[in-house]
C-alpha cells in the first residue's frame, strides 16, 4: 500500500475522530463525553493543518489561522461544557449522563 | 503608597546582610564544639554524687546511703545498696556508705527532688548535656563510679550554691566540733587531758572518734 | 519523515484509545493530555510551529487544568463509577457507529484523488501570523476574544453557587 | 458656520454619549445626569443650527453621506445621512424643545427617585428622535422609529409603579406595533422593487425621479408606509393609546406625546411624499381629516386636563396628516413646527399646574389659578390662542391658515375641508372650556388652593415657548412664505382666499365665544357639578367622554378575536395534536398489547424473547426525545453515515 | 602601536566570545557530517544540564548562606573535603546533601498511585528542563533558535503545573491533594499576569523569537543609557510585574504557600522523600533559574553589556551575571518578606497585577504610538506614560491596602 502523505494524515485524523466518537458514545461519565468530544475538535484541527500542509492552498496561513481559532473556541466550549458538569453534578450529585435528560427540574 | 514597606524591609535585611561581614558583634553565633559559652549557673540537669576530693572520690563521698532519695525519685531510677561496715564521714562520724548507687538517667526526669530531700548534701545537678551515646542500656546507667563528682566541679558549675553548701556544711562542723568540746569539757571533767587532744583535732576533714553522736540525733 | 508521522500518530492513538477505555477518570485525563501533546507534536511536524505551542499552552496548560479540576470536584461514590446497567449495549452500539463512521472516513480518504500538492512546504511566520490576525481577520480575532470572555464570565456564573442557595442547602 | 453632511451622526452621537454616562452614572448624582444630557442636547443643537446654514446655502440640493453597513450575498445593506432644510429645520425644533423641557424636567422632577433614570431615557429619546430625522434610509429610519418606541415605551411606564402606566406603556407599545408592521412590509416590499432603501442616492435612491418612474404598486407600499405614521402618529383608527400615554410624567408627554415623537409620523410622510401616489394621498387625507374632528370632538368632554391636550393633539396631527394629503407636504411641516412649539407649550404649562396642584389633573378640582400662577396663566394663554388659531399675531393661526387653503385648493374632494372646519369651532370651544375652568373662577380644591407659582427652572422655558409660539408663525404667512419655499423651492402657496380666512377667523370667534358662553360667564362653583354641556346633551357627552368607546369596541372585536383565536389554538392543540399524539402513543400501546397477547398465547420461548426485544425496543424508541445525549449523538453518526453513503449512491447515478 | 593593541584585543574578545562554540565544534570535528548535528546538540544540552545542575548545588548553599547573613549567623560552613580539616566555607554542603537524598529510602505510599508518584517528579524536572531551550545564553548562545521562542518558554512552563497535579493527585492523601490544587490556584491566577507583562515586550519588540527581542535591545542612547526595555515606563512596570509573577510562578517566599511546611506539611511534597523530593527541589530551582533568565532575556537586554566599553567581557557573562543579581533579589525577598495568606495572594494576583499589567499594555500602545516623538516632546512622551502607570499604581494600591491594618486585640495587649 502506497499512500501520500495527505492521505496518510488524513486517516490518522480519521481514526483520532472515531476515537473521540467511541468514547463519547461508550462513556457515561459527562467528562469523558465531553472530553471526546474535545479529540473529535482536534481531529478537525488535524485536518485543518493536513491540508494546509499538503492541500494546494493559496494563503499560506489560512489553514493556521483556522486552527488557532478553532483552538480557542474548544478553550471556551471546555469551560462552559466543565462548568455545566460541576452544575449538573450539583445538581443530580452524580455526573452520568444518562441522568442527565432533563433541562430543567 | 504601596510598596514603601516592602522596601523599608529590604533595606533591614540588606543591613544585616552587609552588616553580618564587617561587624563582628553582630555574629552571635558560638561554633559549637570548638567553642563553648559557660552555662548558666542556674541551669541544671541530671544529679551527680559529691566526694569531697578527687584523689579518692568513693572514700570521700558525702552520701551515706540513707536511702531517701531512692524512695522521693519519682520515676524511681535510682538504686542503693547500703555497706555492711560503716566509715567515718566528714564530720568524721562513722556512717554507712553505698556500695552500689546507680542512676538509669534514660528514665531520670531532672526534676531535683533527689537534691531537695538529702540531708547530706550528697547529691547535686550537673549541667551535662551532651550524654548522647551509642548504647541504649548500659551507657546511660551510671554507676558510682560515673556519679561521682568532687566538691571542686560542684564549685565550677554553680558557684553560689556551693558557696552555700560549704558554709553550711562548715557551720555544721563548726556545731558538732563545740558540740564535741562541750562534751569533751564535760568529760574532762573526768578526763581532762585525754579530751583537750581531741578537741583539737575536730577541724574538718579529720576524723572524729567514734564516740561522739551525730549532731542531729 | 512519514516514519515519524506513524510514529506520532500511533502513539497518539493509543493514549486517545486507552485513555477512553479507561475506569479511572485521572488517568484517563492524563493520557489524553498525552494525546493532545502527540497532536501538538504533529502540528511540529508539520512545520506549523506556532499552533503546536498554541496546543501545548491551550490544551495542557490550560483545558487540562479545567478538567482535572472538573474531575476532582466532581468525585463520584463507588456506586457510580459501577458499570451502569445495560452499557454493555451502549458500548457495543458505540463501536458500531464509531466503525461505521471510520469505514465512511477511511473509504473516502483512500478512494479520493488528491491534486498532488508542491513539494515545497508552506512556511508561516509568526509575524505573518500575527499580521494576518490583526489584519484580514481582525474581525474574528474580536469576535473569538467576545467569545471567550463571555464563555469566561458564562462558566463563572454558571459554576458559582448561589449564596442563597446555598444557605438554604 | 456650517457643519457638512459627514459629520450630522454627531447630532445623534451627543445625547446617546449623554445616555450612556447617565447610565453608568451613580444613581444619587443627579446634576451629573441632567447636566450632562442637557450639555449634550445643547450642543446638539448648536450643531442643528450649523447644520441649517449648511442646508439653506442650498435648499433643493439633498446632501447626503452614504456607507455600507454590512455585506450581504452580491449587495451591501446601505446606510446613510441626509442634510436638507427639512432635515435641519426638524433637528432645530427636537433639541429645541427638547433642551427646554429637560431644562423644566429638572424641576419637575426633583423629589423622583429615578431622577437619572429619566435623564437617561429622554437623552435615548433624544438620540433616537435625531437619528431617526437624518436618517437617508428608510432602514435607519425604521431602527430609531423602533428606539423611539422603546424609549417612549420606558418613560410612559416610568412610574411603573402605578397600574395604569404600567398598562398604558404596554397599550403604546403595542398598538405603535400594529403600524409598525405595516411600515415593516411597506419597506420590504419597497427593497424587493428597488433594491435599495436609501431615499437619495445620486440618483439611484428612491425618492428619485429615475427610480420613482421604475416602481410599480406604489400605492400599496405608500399606504403600508401610511400605517407606520398611523400607529406612531396616533391618526384614527390607532389613535387610542395616545391619550393613555399621559399616564407618563408631563415632560415626557409633551416631549415625545406633543412635540417631537407623535409628529414622526408625519416627518416620515413628509420624507417619502414623492412615493406616494394620489390614491394614497386621498387616503391619508381623508385619515387625517377624520382623525381631526374626532379628536378634537372626544376632546370637548374630557376633564382631565392633559387628556385634554393628548385629544387636542390627535386632533391636530389629524390636520397634518390631511395637509400631506391635500399635497402640501410643506404646511403639514409647518404647522409641525407650530403645533410643538404651543403645544409643548401647553404641556409644559399643563405640567406647571399639576406640579403646582399637587398632581390634580381633574380640571373640575382645578381652577382660580389665574391668580397665583401667573407666569403660567399668561404663557398658558399665549398657547391656548396660538393652538385655537387666534388671527394674525399666533403661530396657529398662519400655520391652520395654510392647511385650511391647500385643502381648498385640493382638486379631488372638498370634504377635508369641511371636516377641518368643524374641528377649528371645536378646538376654539375646548381650549376656551379648558382655560376657563382651570384659571378663572375659585379653587374648587385644597391642592388648587394651595397653588404657588413654580421655579425659574420651569417658568423660564415656559417663556421662551410662549414667544416661539408667537414669532414663528411670520416664517410661512402667505405674504411671506420663507418656510416653505425653503423645504421645497417649487412649492406653490396661494396668497389669496381671503374669503377663506374670514370664515376661519368667524368660526375661531364662534369657539371662543359659546365656549366663554357656557364655562366663562358662569364658572364652575363645586367640583361635583356635571357639566353644563352633559346637562344639555348627557348622551352624546358621555358618548365622547367615553372617547367614542374606541376601547371597548376594540376590546368587543379585536380582543375578543383574539382571545376566541387563542382559545382555538389552546382547544387544537390540547384536542387535536395531543389526540394525534395520543393516538399513536395508544397505538403502539396496542402493538404491545397485541404483541403481549399473541406472545402469551403462543407458549414459544423465542416469541416471548422477541417480544421482549421489540417491547425494549419500542420503550427505546420512546425514549429517542428523552434528552439522552448519547442518544443524539449516536443518531448524528449513523445519520452522518447515511448521508454519505446517500450522496455516494446520488453521485452514482 | 595602539591599532595593534586594538587589533589583539579585538579578535581576543571575538576568541572568548565563540569560545564555547568553537570547543563544541572542535569536540565533534571528527565526526560525519550527518552526526555531527545530533552531536552538537547533545553537547548543548549537555552543558546546559550540567551547567545548571552546579548552579542549582550552588545555589542551594548560597542561599542558605545568604538567608543565614541576613539573620546574622555564619550559615553552613562545616562540610569542606572530606576527612580533612579543610573546610572550604562549607561548599561540600551540596554534595553531602546530594549524598544524604540518594541515599535515603524512597518511600511510597502503599495506597499511591504507583505510576503518577514516580512520573510526577520527572515530568516536573523534564518539563523545567525544556523551558532553557530557548533563552539566549549569549551572542549566538542560544540552544534552539524558534521563531516563537516566547510562546514555547510559557507552553512549557505551563506543562509543569501537571506535574504538581500528579504529584498532588498520586500521594493518595487528601492534605497533598488540597494542597496541590491550592498551588495550582496560585500558578493559574499567576500565570495571567506573567504573560500580561510580557505582552508588550513582544508587541513593541514585534518578535516573539527570544533572540530577536534580545537584538532588540542593544545599543545605547547617549553612550550610556542601555536600549533595555526596562528602562522604559512600561518595560519597568512590566518587570516589575513579571518578577512578582515569577516569585509566585517559581513558588518562593512569600508565594511559597504551595510548599509551606507549617501550614500545608510542604504540601504536594508530603509523601515524597529521597531523591523524588530532591528531583523536585531540582526543578523548583530550574524552574526559578529559567524565569529569571527569561526575565533578564526580556527586560534587561539579555546578554548585552550595560556600557559600551564592557563588550569586551563576553556576552555570556554578562547573562550570568544578571541572571545571578536577580536569584540574588530571589533570596534577599525570601530573606524578608514573610508569607502571604491564600486570600491576599489570590487578589494581589487578580485585583492588582492584572489590571496594572493591562493598564501597562495600554501604556506600551501609547509608547508605540508616540514612537516618532523626538526632541524636547520626548520628555512629554515620558511623562505621560509614567503617569499612567504611576496613577494606577497608586490607586490601586491603596484599593488593595485599604482594610489592611495592623492587628488589633482585644483581650491580649
Amino acid at each position: 500500500m502506497n499512500l501520500a502523505p495527505l492521505q496518510l494524515c488524513l486517516l490518522f485524523s480519521s481514526a483520532l475522530f472515531c476515537i473521540g466518537l467511541i468514547g463519547a458514545l461508550s462513556r457515561s461519565n459527562t467528562i469523558l463525553v465531553l472530553l471526546g468530544i474535545e479529540l473529535m475538535l482536534n481531529a478537525a484541527n488535524l485536518n485543518f493543518i493536513a491540508f494546509w500542509r499538503y492541500g494546494a492552498n493559496s494563503e499560506p496561513a489560512t489553514g493556521v489561522m483556522f486552527v488557532i481559532f478553532a483552538i480557542a473556541v474548544a478553550a471556551a466550549e471546555a469551560a462552559v461544557g466543565l462548568a455545566l458538569v460541576i452544575t449538573i453534578y450539583r445538581h443530580q450529585k452524580n455526573i452520568r449522563l444518562q441522568d442527565a435528560t432533563r433541562l430543567k427540574g | 503608597m504601596l510598596g514603601s514597606g516592602l522596601l523599608q524591609g529590604l533595606a533591614v535585611t540588606a543591613k544585616n546582610l552587609v552588616g553580618s561581614f564587617h561587624d563582628p558583634a553582630r555574629l552571635t553565633t558560638v561554633e559549637y564544639p570548638e567553642q563553648r559559652t559557660k552555662l548558666p549557673e542556674a541551669y541544671r540537669n541530671f544529679p551527680f554524687l559529691v566526694s569531697e576530693n578527687a584523689t579518692d572520690p568513693m572514700g570521700t563521698l558525702r552520701c551515706v546511703a540513707c536511702q531517701i532519695c531512692e524512695k522521693e525519685c519519682p520515676p524511681q531510677c535510682i538504686y542503693i545498696e547500703k555497706s555492711k561496715d560503716k566509715k567515718p564521714d566528714a564530720t568524721g562520724r562513722p556512717q554507712l556508705y553505698p556500695t552500689v548507687f546507680d542512676i538509669d538517667t534514660s528514665v531520670c526526669m531532672s526534676c531535683q527532688i533527689c537534691v531537695e530531700v538529702c540531708p547530706f548534701d550528697a547529691i547535686k545537678m550537673d549541667q551535662v548535656f551532651e550524654i548522647a551515646t551509642t548504647d541504649r542500656f548500659t551507657a546511660l546507667l551510671l554507676d558510682r563510679e560515673q556519679l561521682a563528682k568532687p566538691n571542686d566541679y560542684y564549685h565550677t558549675i554553680h558557684p553560689t550554691e556551693a558557696a552555700e553548701v560549704d558554709a553550711r556544711l562548715a557551720a555544721e562542723r563548726k556545731a558538732a566540733a563545740e558540740k564535741a568540746a562541750a562534751a569533751a569539757a564535760k568529760a574532762a571533767a573526768a578526763k581532762p587531758a585525754a579530751v583537750a587532744g581531741l578537741g583539737e583535732a575536730g577541724a574538718p576533714g579529720s576524723s572524729t572518734p567514734a564516740t561522739t553522736k551525730p549532731p542531729a540525733a | 519523515m512519514t516514519a515519524v508521522l506513524i510514529l506520532i500518530a500511533v502513539a497518539t492513538l493509543c493514549t486517545a484509545a486507552v485513555a477512553m477505555a479507561l475506569r479511572n477518570l485521572i488517568h484517563s485525563a492524563l493520557l489524553l493530555i498525552a494525546s493532545w501533546t502527540g497532536i501538538a507534536a504533529f502540528y511540529l511536524w508539520a512545520g506549523a510551529e506556532f499552533v503546536a505551542f498554541a496546543q501545548v499552552l491551550i490544551y495542557v496548560g490550560a483545558i487540562s487544568m479545567v478538567v482535572l479540576f472538573a474531575v476532582l470536584l466532581t468525585r463520584q461514590s463507588r456506586a457510580d463509577v459501577a458499570i451502569a446497567p445495560g452499557s454493555l449495549g451502549r458500548v457495543v452500539l458505540a463501536l458500531i457507529a464509531g466503525g461505521a463512521v471510520l469505514g465512511v472516513l477511511v473509504g473516502a480518504v483512500l478512494s479520493t484523488k488528491f491534486a498532488n500538492s508542491s513539494a515545497t512546504t508552506p512556511t508561516v511566520t509568526v509575524k505573518q501570523i500575527g499580521q494576518s490576525l490583526g489584519g484580514a481577520h481582525a474581525a474574528a480575532l474580536l469576535v473569538i476574544g467576545v467569545l471567550l470572555t463571555v464563555a469566561l464570565l458564562g462558566a463563572v456564573v454558571l459554576a458559582t453557587t448561589d449564596r442563597a442557595e446555598k444557605e438554604d442547602a | 458656520m456650517g457643519l457638512s453632511v459627514q459629520f450630522l451622526w454627531l447630532i445623534p452621537a451627543l445625547p446617546l454619549l449623554a445616555a450612556g454616562i447617565g447610565s453608568i452614572a451613580p444613581s444619587r448624582d443627579r446634576t451629573l445626569a441632567s447636566g450632562t444630557a442637557i450639555a449634550a442636547l445643547a450642543l446638539s443643537f448648536l450643531l442643528s443650527c450649523g447644520a441649517l446654514l449648511t442646508a439653506l446655502a442650498n435648499p433643493a440640493d439633498h446632501a447626503t453621506h452614504n456607507f455600507a453597513w454590512f455585506e450581504l450575498g452580491h449587495g451591501a445593506v446601505r446606510l446613510g445621512w441626509l442634510l436638507d432644510p427639512l432635515t435641519a429645520l426638524m433637528c432645530i425644533m427636537v433639541t429645541f424643545v427638547g433642551l427646554l423641557i429637560f431644562i423644566f424636567s429638572t424641576g419637575y422632577l426633583r423629589a423622583d427617585a429615578r431622577f437619572k433614570q429619566f435623564f437617561c431615557f429622554l437623552s435615548l429619546f433624544a438620540a433616537a428622535m435625531l437619528g431617526l430625522l437624518i436618517a437617508n434610509s428608510l432602514l435607519l429610519l425604521f431602527i430609531c422609529w423602533e428606539l423611539v418606541g422603546l424609549a417612549s415605551y420606558l418613560l410612559i411606564g416610568f412610574w411603573f409603579h402605578k397600574p395604569a402606566a404600567a398598562a398604558a406603556a404596554k397599550k403604546a407599545f403595542i398598538t405603535t406595533r400594529i403600524g409598525d408592521l405595516g411600515l415593516l412590509l411597506g419597506m420590504v416590499w419597497l427593497y424587493d422593487s428597488t433594491g435599495s432603501l436609501l431615499f437619495y442616492d445620486g440618483g439611484n435612491g428612491v425618492l428619485e425621479p429615475s427610480v420613482l418612474a421604475a416602481l410599480g404598486g406604489s400605492t400599496a407600499i405608500g399606504l403600508l408606509i401610511f400605517c407606520g405614521a398611523v400607529g406612531k402618529s396616533g391618526q384614527f383608527p390607532l389613535h387610542v393609546w395616545l391619550p393613555d400615554a399621559m399616564e407618563g410624567p408631563t415632560p415626557v408627554s409633551a416631549l415625545i406625546h406633543a412635540a417631537t415623537m407623535v409628529a414622526a409620523g408625519v416627518f416620515l410622510m413628509a420624507r417619502v411624499f414623492p412615493l406616494l401616489t394620489p390614491d394614497a394621498l386621498t387616503v391619508i387625507a381623508l385619515t387625517g381629516a377624520i382623525t381631526a374632528l374626532m379628536g378634537a370632538l372626544i376632546a370637548v368632554a374630557q376633564n382631565d386636563i392633559k387628556r385634554i391636550l393628548a385629544f387636542s393633539t390627535v386632533s391636530q396631527l389629524g390636520y397634518m396628516m390631511l395637509a400631506i394629503g391635500v399635497g402640501s407636504w410643506t404646511t403639514a411641516i409647518f404647522h409641525l413646527l407650530t403645533h410643538a412649539c404651543f403645544k409643548a407649550l401647553l404641556f409644559l404649562g399643563a405640567g406647571s399646574v399639576i406640579h403646582a396642584a399637587h398632581h390634580e389633573q381633574d380640571i373640575r378640582q382645578l381652577g382660580g389659578l389665574r391668580g397665583p400662577m401667573k407666569t403660567t396663566f399668561a404663557t398658558f394663554a399665549i398657547g391656548m390662542m396660538a393652538l385655537s388659531g387666534v388671527p394674525f399675531i399666533f403661530s396657529g393661526f398662519w400655520s391652520k391658515e395654510a392647511i385650511l387653503h391647500a385643502a381648498h385648493a385640493w382638486d379631488v374632494s372638498q370634504l377635508p375641508l369641511y371636516l377641518g372646519l368643524a374641528a377649528v369651532v371645536l378646538t376654539a370651544f375646548y381650549m376656551t372650556r379648558l382655560m376657563a375652568e382651570v384659571f378663572f373662577g375659585a379653587a374648587r380644591s385644597d391642592a388648587a388652593g394651595h397653588a404657588q407659582e413654580n421655579p425659574p427652572t420651569m417658568t423660564v422655558p415656559l417663556g421662551l415657548l410662549a414667544v416661539c409660539a408667537v414669532g414663528l408663525g411670520f416664517l410661512g404667512t402667505p405674504y411671506w412664505p420663507w418656510l416653505q419655499h425653503t423645504l421645497d423651492p417649487l412649492a406653490h402657496v396661494e396668497a389669496g382666499g381671503y374669503g377663506l380666512m374670514m370664515v376661519s377667523i368667524v368660526l375661531v370667534a364662534l369657539g371662543l365665544g359659546s365656549g366663554w358662553a357656557i364655562y366663562g360667564r358662569k364658572s364652575r362653583v363645586k367640583s361635583s357639578a356635571a357639566d353644563p354641556l352633559a346637562v344639555r346633551a348627557p348622551s352624546v357627552f358621555a358618548f365622547l367622554a367615553a372617547r367614542m368607546k374606541f376601547d371597548e369596541l376594540y376590546a368587543a372585536t379585536f380582543g375578543r378575536l383574539n382571545h376566541g383565536l387563542a382559545v382555538f389554538a389552546d382547544a387544537l392543540d390540547r384536542h387535536l395534536w395531543d389526540g394525534a399524539v395520543r393516538f399513536f402513543s395508544r397505538l403502539g400501546e396496542f402493538a404491545g398489547v397485541v404483541n403481549r397477547e399473541t406472545d402469551e398465547g403462543a407458549l414459544n420461548g423465542g416469541f416471548d424473547a422477541t417480544s421482549e426485544g421489540l417491547r425494549k425496543r419500542a420503550h427505546s424508541y420512546s425514549r429517542a426525545q428523552t434528552g439522552d445525549a448519547h442518544g443524539y449523538l449516536l443518531m448524528v453518526a449513523f445519520g452522518f453515515v447515511v448521508l454519505v453513503f446517500a450522496v455516494l449512491l446520488g453521485g452514482a447515478r | 602601536m595602539s591599532a595593534a593593541w586594538t587589533n589583539i584585543a579585538t579578535s581576543a574578545h571575538s576568541l572568548l566570545e565563540r569560545l564555547p562554540l568553537l570547543a563544541r565544534d572542535f569536540t565533534t570535528d571528527w565526526l560525519p557530517e550527518s552526526a555531527r548535528w545530533l552531536a552538537n546538540s547533545l553537547i548543548t544540552i549537555a552543558t546546559v544540564v550540567v551547567a545548571f545542575a552546579s548552579l542549582f548545588a550552588l545555589l542551594t548553599i548560597v542561599e542558605r548562606k545568604v538567608l543565614a547573613r541576613v539573620q546574622n549567623r555564619p550559615g553552613p560552613n562545616r562540610v569542606g573535603i572530606p576527612f580533612t580539616k579543610i573546610k572550604l566555607f562549607g561548599l561540600g554542603q551540596p554534595l553531602a546533601d546530594g549524598i544524604k537524598m540518594l541515599t535515603k529510602e524512597d518511600i511510597v505510599p502503599r495506597a499511591a498511585d504507583q505510576v503518577l508518584h514516580f512520573l510526577a517528579p520527572v515530568a516536573l524536572l523534564a518539563f523545567s528542563i525544556l523551558t532553557f531551550a530557548v533563552i539566549p545564553f549569549g551572542r549566538q548562545l542560544v540552544p534552539l533558535e524558534l521563531d516563537a521562542g516566547v510562546l514555547y518558554f510559557f507552553a512549557a512552563g505551563a506543562a509543569t503545573e501537571l506535574a504538581v497535579f500528579m504529584a498532588g493527585w498520586a500521594s493518595h492523601n487528601k492534605y497533598s491533594l488540597l494542597a496541590a490544587m491550592r498551588a495550582l490556584a496560585q500558578l493559574i491566577s499567576y500565570e495571567l499576569p506573567l504573560l500580561l507583562s510580557i505582552v508588550p515586550v513582544v508587541m513593541l519588540a514585534g518578535s516573539l523569537s527570544t533572540v530577536g527581542i534580545v537584538e532588540k535591545q542593544a545599543g545605547w542612547t547617549w553612550g550610556f543609557v542601555p536600549h533595555w526595555h526596562v528602562f522604559t515606563p512600561w518595560g519597568a512596570a512590566g518587570f516589575a510585574i513579571f518578577f512578582v509573577a515569577a516569585l509566585a510562578e517559581s513558588n518562593r517566599s512569600p508565594f511559597d504557600r504551595p510548599e509551606a511546611e507549617s501550614e500545608l506539611i510542604a504540601g504536594h511534597l508530603t509523601e515524597y522523600s529521597g531523591f523524588k523530593y530532591a528531583l523536585f527541589f531540582m526543578a523548583e530551582y530550574f524552574g526559578m533559574c529559567a524565569l529569571c533568565g527569561m526575565g533578564v532575556t526580556l527586560f534587561l537586554g539579555g546578554w548585552q553589556a550595560p556600557l559600551p566599553f564592557l563588550e569586551i567581557i563576553p556576552s555570556y557573562f554578562w547573562f550570568a551575571a544578571k541572571l545571578l543579581t536577580l536569584l540574588f533579589v530571589f533570596m534577599w525577598i525570601r530573606a524578608t518578606l514573610p508569607r502571604l495568606r491564600i486570600d491576599q495572594l489570590t487578589r494581589l494576583a487578580w485585583k492588582f497585577l492584572v489590571p496594572l499589567a493591562l493598564i501597562n499594555l495600554g501604556v506600551a500602545v501609547f509608547w508605540a504610538l508616540t514612537a516618532d516623538w523626538t526632541g524636547a516632546i520626548r520628555a512629554i512622551r515620558w511623562i505621560v506614560a509614567g503617569a499612567l502607570i504611576v496613577g494606577p499604581f497608586v490607586l490601586i494600591g491603596r484599593k488593595l491596602s485599604s482594610g489592611i491594618a495592623p492587628r488589633t486585640y482585644r483581650y491580649a495587649t
